[in-house]
């Protein structure tokens, strides 16, 4: 095996390849409760040709490669299931261009989350992106990746809706170009061309993303979150309904969680918005809280707590110390808005009982299109039995969503067997042969998205 | 397997000589001192192989009392023992030391002893032959490896240019250690004052029937002085055949031939 | 239980029924407030449930002994006309309830002081030589809410909650048997000198008002005293309405460490409320009612000139102080003042 | 099990690897955690450290020479615990202080840390060299030693050893003879604080230093301590009193800037240059000290304070804490802390980098050579600079 690892060397420098147990132990992690799986080595590439360079060393020798950003999924999508190489892609960190007139930044992979909210505010404060309040390391080509969504996703939609063009190293190690960026300098449209969308939402087992346009849109000069609340689910869906109407809104989301008790039980609908003036802002308030809230508020079912200047980005990844535990883990899933109680009543009881005070959340996607519903499991990382709690809640959520008519974002193995169980088999038979295609020596994450 | 591993303290010059007043020992008033590196590869050896076959280590040494230090600090290695003859001998030559440690062993029960290859003050490299002879046991010098099994030990030694000469030994045997046959670990403050309650055994010349005077050393050292500093140095450079032939013509016109 | 002592006798009597008439935020002449009250006092509906913004004022106004703001509170939550939407309710009721653990009560010697649920900003506010020698009870966030006065639920016709709870808060102060506790908030202080006697809970302890703390402290330190010649105007909480004979402690206070309180519009028994409750009050047009109350107490404050605003209300002070900053004025504890005029520097000031 | 003992037992598993410690405050790269700034490999971060840590102590992996290189990698910057967005931030660094005292007390440490522990057990301090030459430094400078005066100079080992560091050990004893400052140093009698000695997790050899030199001042009749390293300051200020050594201690910077306030030290001239100053860690995140270096910087007429984009709460450390000036774990790359912080400081236009410790000084010195940078940017220490508007360079 050792050539191998004095090939990747020569790719990457002495310094970003290692063998050695302690890389290949942290490596082997996600930071929930998916099962550990050693990689055979851990590479971190610099350059769109070291990449290449270690793909087609991949194909020649039959080894898996295991892309991954933060490697924050929750779902161990980034976890080596059958060994090989885990390639840390963050070192390919540069925000390449800012293109102000066509609102669009043209990044590398591995830029994070956080870098790209203060590079922004910092040089361009009239811009902004989608921020998916992940942890500040997760990765601007991670979240398109798993069609994540991000705080603009109410008005415009998944992260991966705000595409502009992508650079992939397919699993055979040469590199594509899709949009405008394939026959000219600018990387300002995906569309019109041929569409070769096969990139999103396959957990890089069809190819690794190392270059992205990402679409910005305007930042108001004040921007805050105003936050309401309802104690009967079922109103839940008819205010994102009335909310979305008014297209004043950048972000809305419902939550309702067990801890602080005062909160269990209530469902707080928090909306971001902007304005450059006192003026925009109030009218964009008048429009939200009185004119389309007003009914609920006069009718005592509904309460205004507030609004509160400033957006805290990225959200800090406090969730993991409630129960002093150092972990969590969540199934979201894209579901119609009108399940939202429904999901939260059975979140509920799954909650309960298996003892994790129960965590939900839904985010409006578009105009009320759809909404990512999140059930969350704390865990106790130094305690197997509560890590064991969480998981088969977290299956039992799997189950839940499917059986509610959504559908499962980012799934783990267990979820996508269950997708895979219900998917029309034509669609099947054409994923099988598009990997086939792409992937002929399956190097590209196995395990993942693996049609029988 | 029972070990006894000889060690000796020197000074830790750190590059600060100088000749005391009797011209026979350098001036050590302001020097700190430490366990001879070599002693420190042959105390490894020791607690490696006792960690794999079980067994006891007794460390032992001869000097005055500040020697108990680097007693104390074999004890925290994993010595379980330590004994020290209570008489200065930093003067005395090998073999009149040898005599001494020939007589204390003698009466320990031991299956190997090993020393360290050489000493870094003096570097006789002879102590640890000298007393295999008189124990009459079986011994290899420079040892670079070694492995118990059933009875005998298998040890490499080091010769010049890296060849390696190795022997099968009928225990008990001596070895002298050399450097590099592991890493000695770091032994911390705290791991030395929890050997603190390890047994610390003081014996003197006469305990072992001996005494001063019938340790007549065989070499006596006379004098010591520092090197007179050169008068001036010249540094060739080139490939080998230019230095060769540069070299060549300096020795002919020195008039040394 | 603890029934609210109320003589409707006092209000046919009463001349002015400064109770209603006064009112900031309705407009009811003579006639109209002796009707209305009639009615509450008969257990009828009136507008005056439905509108009132429950600011406290009328405890104050009523000058016949009477308790007109805690009748129009009771009569609320029997007919269920509660001034805010039952979510936020139902989320501030629950807040009271303590989260784990109990007090530890330990011997402590007087001067006491209780921090209520203020527990949080007991390091950063109770420092150096004013609080030297003080003993502090309620300082641990987690067991706070044990001491907690309840009176809070004024603001949400809940004296239901109040009657059922107060007791044991009074119960677990006075486990530390002392005669007297000083309360860091007029909110605690009001409750136990108002509104306790009002329905007759029995006070087996003697509270102080944290400004009269203040003010004898300072007198003792008055040589250490350095006038601050500063302009303020003070944020007179809604719960101080229950304590008006102690409200010259402001002045008393301002005048000893040398700060001019600056002549304006809505400052006494004229003061606004911050808006922090009326925000979410249910009755149309709240929320804007809320910002414009704002908006003319700080431009009042502005045009008195005044350089800082003085809080004792830390729920005043997470409305308003942003607010206040934003527009040049800036916010500051009295305690905090009161350090600086004693040469100190209190946390987080330039 | 080994973790049964561990200090940090019951909080070690709390760490969720989110990987908010590699950022600096303003969030503008993810290189603020020196070690994974070096090797951008997860273990190195220090959410890496803590998983190995209990990894290593849950038995699920074995002790290796790499492991202890990871773990001597962490320079004790305390950037993590800036970051860290859970209760338990606070320990963080003594966290991996801890570890390292586990492989201390095993003897399992990378044998350059073996050397460094040794050279101070009998050399007291880390290079090896004869306690007798610890004053040599002094030279003709005329810098009296201690014998009673108002303050004890204590210069520490990098200033009292490495070539470079003597020259800003002399040139600080010179600034304090021109103030007219009552003071004396040590000279060969000076030991080693013990700073990095206790980072380094050799809890033992620390308290003997520590109680040494406490029972040495204390003999002598000190009370007041000033120093030329941050590190000697931080742990004669916070380490010491735990032995029951409470000194005035104070870092050079702020007795200078008293010095100058007071009028004792006045400038013949100014000092036309753009000037970009680096924190160090053990003054700005482990005391909270960032004023009074820039307070001195902008009170030398025709000084131009330029601030680098990672500062204060948010600087870069230079990579020689926890050992790493002597052991050298970060080196070897252009992604050595002190060349990436090299870069930094020469983007912004200065042609001064000032430093105001003798261990950032000797890695900023050398990166900068690293980075062809010699001729343009200049390391200087706060003391030189003073000492060049005072007439004395």
């Amino acid at each position: 095996m050792d050539n191998v690892k004095k090939a990747l060397a020569e790719i990457v420098g002495e310094d970003h390849v290692s063998a050695e147990p302690e890389e290949l132990y942290i490596y082997s992690y996600d930071l929930g409760t998916t099962e550990p799986h050693r990689p055979d080595y851990a590479v971190a590439p610099r350059t769109t040709e070291e990449v290449q360079g270690i793909v087609k060393l991949a194909n020649k020798e039959k080894i898996p490669v295991v892309p991954l950003g933060g490697g924050l999924s929750l779902a161990g999508l980034a976890v080596p299931l059958r060994g090989g190489i885990a390639l840390d892609l963050k070192r390919m960190d540069t925000i390449i261009e800012v293109n102000e007139k066509a609102r669009y930044a043209l990044v590398e992979c591995g830029v994070s989350q956080a870098q790209m909210c203060s590079y922004l505010e910092r040089y361009h404060p009239t811009l902004t992106h989608s921020e998916p309040g992940a942890p500040g390391p997760a990765t601007i080509g991670g979240n398109v990746a798993i069609h994540g969504q991000g705080d603009l996703a109410q008005p415009y939609g998944f992260s991966s809706d705000m595409i502009n063009g992508l650079e992939i190293v397919l699993p055979t190690g040469e590199v594509c170009r899709f949009g405008s960026c394939s026959i000219s300098a600018g990387w300002f449209t995906l569309h019109p061309l041929p569409d070769l969308g096969l990139f999103l939402g396959w957990s890089g087992t069809t190819g690794i993303i190392t270059k992205v346009s990402l679409r910005l849109f305007p930042c108001k000069r004040i921007r805050g979150t105003g936050q309401f609340v309802v104690e009967d689910e079922e109103l839940v869906p008819e205010v994102m309904h009335k909310l979305t109407h008014t297209q004043m809104a950048e972000d809305i989301i419902a939550y309702s969680q067990a801890i602080p008790p005062f909160t269990s039980g209530l469902h707080h609908i928090t909306i971001n918005i902007g304005g450059d003036s006192e003026e925009e802002l109030e009218f964009k308030q008048k429009l939200l809280w009185d004119d389309t809230l007003g009914e609920y508020i006069r009718r005592g079912d509904g309460g205004f707590l507030g609004f509160r200047r400033g957006l805290d980005r990225p959200v800090v990844a406090k969730t993991s110390d409630w129960r002093k535990g150092g972990g969590f883990e969540y199934v979201g899933a894209i579901m119609p808005v009108d399940t939202y109680p429904e999901c939260y009543r059975r979140g509920r009881e799954i909650s309960e009982r298996h003892d994790i005070p129960y965590t939900v959340l839904g985010r409006c996607i578009g105009m009320s299109h759809a909404m990512m519903f999140s059930w969350t499991y704390a865990f106790n990382r130094a305690d197997p039995e509560s890590i064991r709690q969480a998981r088969e809640a977290l299956h039992e959520s799997d189950d839940l969503a499917l059986e509610l008519g959504g559908t499962l974002w980012k799934p783990g193995l267990y979820g996508q067997k269950l997708v895979m169980e219900r998917m029309d088999s034509n669609t099947l038979e054409l994923m099988k042969k598009v990997k086939q295609l792409l992937d002929p020596n399956g190097i590209m994450n196995p395990g993942n998205w693996e049609v029988a | 397997m029972d070990i006894v591993v000889c060690i000796k303290r020197i000074p830790d010059t750190a590059d600060v000589v100088g000749i005391d007043a009797s011209k026979k020992d350098i001036e050590k008033d302001s020097l700190a001192f430490k366990i001879n590196d070599w002693d420190d590869y042959a105390l490894e050896a020791a607690v490696q192989l006792k960690e794999k076959q079980g067994g006891s280590i007794t460390a032992v040494t001869v000097g005055p009392k500040e020697w108990d230090d680097i007693l104390r600090r074999a004890l925290a290695m994993g010595a379980d023992k330590a004994i020290r003859v209570d008489q200065d001998m930093v003067t005395a030559d090998c073999y009149a030391v040898a005599k001494v440690l020939d007589a204390l062993i003698r009466d320990l029960s031991y299956n190997l002893v090993l020393f360290g290859a050489q000493s870094e003050d003096f570097g006789c490299s002879q102590l640890g032959v000298m007393v295999a002879e008189m124990l009459g046991i079986p011994h290899a010098a420079l040892a670079v490896s070694l492995q118990v099994a059933d009875g005998r030990i298998h040890v490499s030694r080091e010769l010049e240019a890296g060849m390696l000469e190795s022997y099968t030994i009928e225990l008990p045997a001596l070895l002298t250690i050399q450097t590099g046959i592991n890493r000695p670990r770091y032994i911390s403050l705290g791991g030395i004052k929890r050997a603190m309650s390890k047994e610390l055994q003081v014996m003197s010349l006469s305990d072992l029937g001996l005494s001063l005077d019938t340790l007549a050393p065989m070499v006596r050292l006379e004098k010591l002085e520092l090197p007179p500093r050169g008068k001036e140095a010249e540094l060739i450079s080139g490939s080998p055949e230019e230095t060769a032939d540069q070299l060549a013509r300096i020795l002919q016109n020195s008039g040394i031939f | 239980m603890y029934e609210l002592k109320f003589d409707e006798n006092e209000c046919l009597s009463c001349v002015t029924c400064d109770c209603l008439t006064r009112c900031q935020y309705m407009d009811i002449d003579k006639d109209t407030a002796k009707t209305e009250m009639s009615k509450i006092f008969n257990g009828e509906d009136s507008f005056v449930l439905h509108d009132c913004r429950t600011c406290y004022a009328c405890e104050e106004y009523c000058k016949m002994g009477n308790h007109p703001f805690y009748l129009i509170v009771e009569r609320q939550e029997e007919m269920d006309i509660p001034p805010r939407p039952r979510p936020l309710i139902k989320r501030s009721v629950g807040i009271g309830i303590p989260f784990r653990g109990e007090p530890e009560i330990k011997e402590v010697k007087e001067p006491v002081l209780s921090m209520g649920t203020f527990a949080p900003l007991t390091n950063d506010l109770i420092q150096g030589k004013l609080f030297q020698g003080v003993s502090l009870i309620s300082t641990d966030p987690r067991t706070m809410f044990h001491f907690f006065c309840q009176l809070m639920y004024l603001h949400d016709a809940r004296t239901s909650v109040i009657k059922e709870r107060l007791p044991k808060t009074i119960e677990t102060i006075a486990r530390y048997n002392v005669k007297e506790v000083i309360f860091f908030h007029d909110e605690c202080y009001g409750t136990f000198t108002s509104y306790a006697p009002a329905v007759g809970i029995e006070v087996p302890f003697k509270p102080i008002h944290f400004f009269e703390y203040l003010y004898n402290r300072l007198k003792e330190l008055r040589d250490e005293i350095k006038p601050l010649n500063l302009k303020v105007a003070y944020q007179r909480p809604c719960s101080s309405r229950l304590s008006s004979d102690k409200l010259h402690l402001v002045d008393d206070i301002f005048n000893l460490i040398g700060v001019e309180h600056v002549k304006r519009e809505y400052v006494g028994e004229n003061a606004l409320c911050c808006g922090g409750t009326i925000l979410g009050q249910r009755k149309e047009g709240s929320r804007q009612l809320a910002a414009d109350v704002q908006r003319r107490n700080i431009e009042d404050m502005i045009n008195a000139g005044a350089e800082l605003c003085v809080f004792n209300c830390p729920a005043c002070w997470d409305t308003l102080a942003e607010l206040v900053a934003q527009r040049g004025i800036r916010p500051i504890y009295m305690s905090d003042l009161c350090r600086l005029a004693i040469g100190e520097k209190p946390a987080g000031w330039r | 099990m080994a973790l049964a003992e561990y200090k940090y037992k019951d909080i070690l598993h709390r760490c969720f690897r989110c990987g908010y410690c590699k950022f600096p405050t303003n969030w503008i790269d993810v290189n603020n955690c020196p070690a994974y700034a070096r090797f951008r490999m997860e273990s190195y971060s220090c959410g890496g450290r803590l998983w190995l840590t209990r990894a290593w102590l849950n038995g699920e992996i074995d002790w290796t020479d790499h492991l202890a290189q990871i773990m001597y990698s962490c320079t004790a910057c305390k950037n993590c615990e800036e970051k860290c967005p859970l209760r338990f931030n606070v320990d963080i660094v003594d966290m991996i202080r801890a570890t390292k005292s586990e492989m201390v007390e095993r003897g399992l440490i990378p044998s350059v840390v073996k050397e460094f522990l040794e050279n101070i057990q009998r050399q007291g301090n880390p290079y090896g060299k004869a306690r007798a030459k610890r004053g040599e430094w002094i030279g003709g400078t005329g810098i009296p030693q201690y014998e009673g005066q108002e303050f004890l100079y204590y210069v520490g080992c990098v200033g009292s050893y490495d070539t470079r560091a003597q020259e800003t050990a002399r040139t600080l004893g010179k600034v304090l003879i021109k103030a007219g400052l009552p003071f004396g140093v040590l000279g060969s009698e000076e030991n080693c604080d013990g700073n990095e000695v206790n980072t380094l997790g050799e809890e033992t050899l620390f308290e003997m230093l520590a109680e040494e030199n406490i029972q040495k001042f204390r003999d002598l009749g000190v009370t007041k301590i000033v120093t030329l390293s941050p590190h000697s300051y931080n742990t004669m200020k916070n380490d010491y009193p735990r032995f029951d050594g409470s000194f005035e201690v104070r870092h050079y910077t702020q007795l200078l800037r008293d010095l100058i306030t007071q009028g004792k030290l006045n400038f013949s001239g100014g000092l036309n240059a753009r000037v970009t100053y680096h924190d160090p860690c053990f003054l700005g995140r482990w005391n909270g000290e960032y004023d009074t270096p820039r307070q001195i910087l902008n009170s030398i007429p025709g000084i131009e304070l330029i601030e680098m984009e990672k500062n204060k709460t948010g600087a870069l450390c230079c990579g020689g804490g926890g050992g790493n000036f002597y052991t050298d774990f970060l080196a070897g790359s252009e992604s050595s802390p002190a060349r990436i912080r090299a870069r930094e400081a020469y983007a912004t236009g200065a042609s001064i980098l000032a430093v105001a410790c003798p261990n950032c000084m000797t890695m900023l010195e050398d990166a900068v050579k690293a980075e062809g940078l010699e001729g343009e940017l200049a390391v200087k220490d706060i003391s030189e600079i003073v000492a060049e508007v005072c007439g004395l360079a």
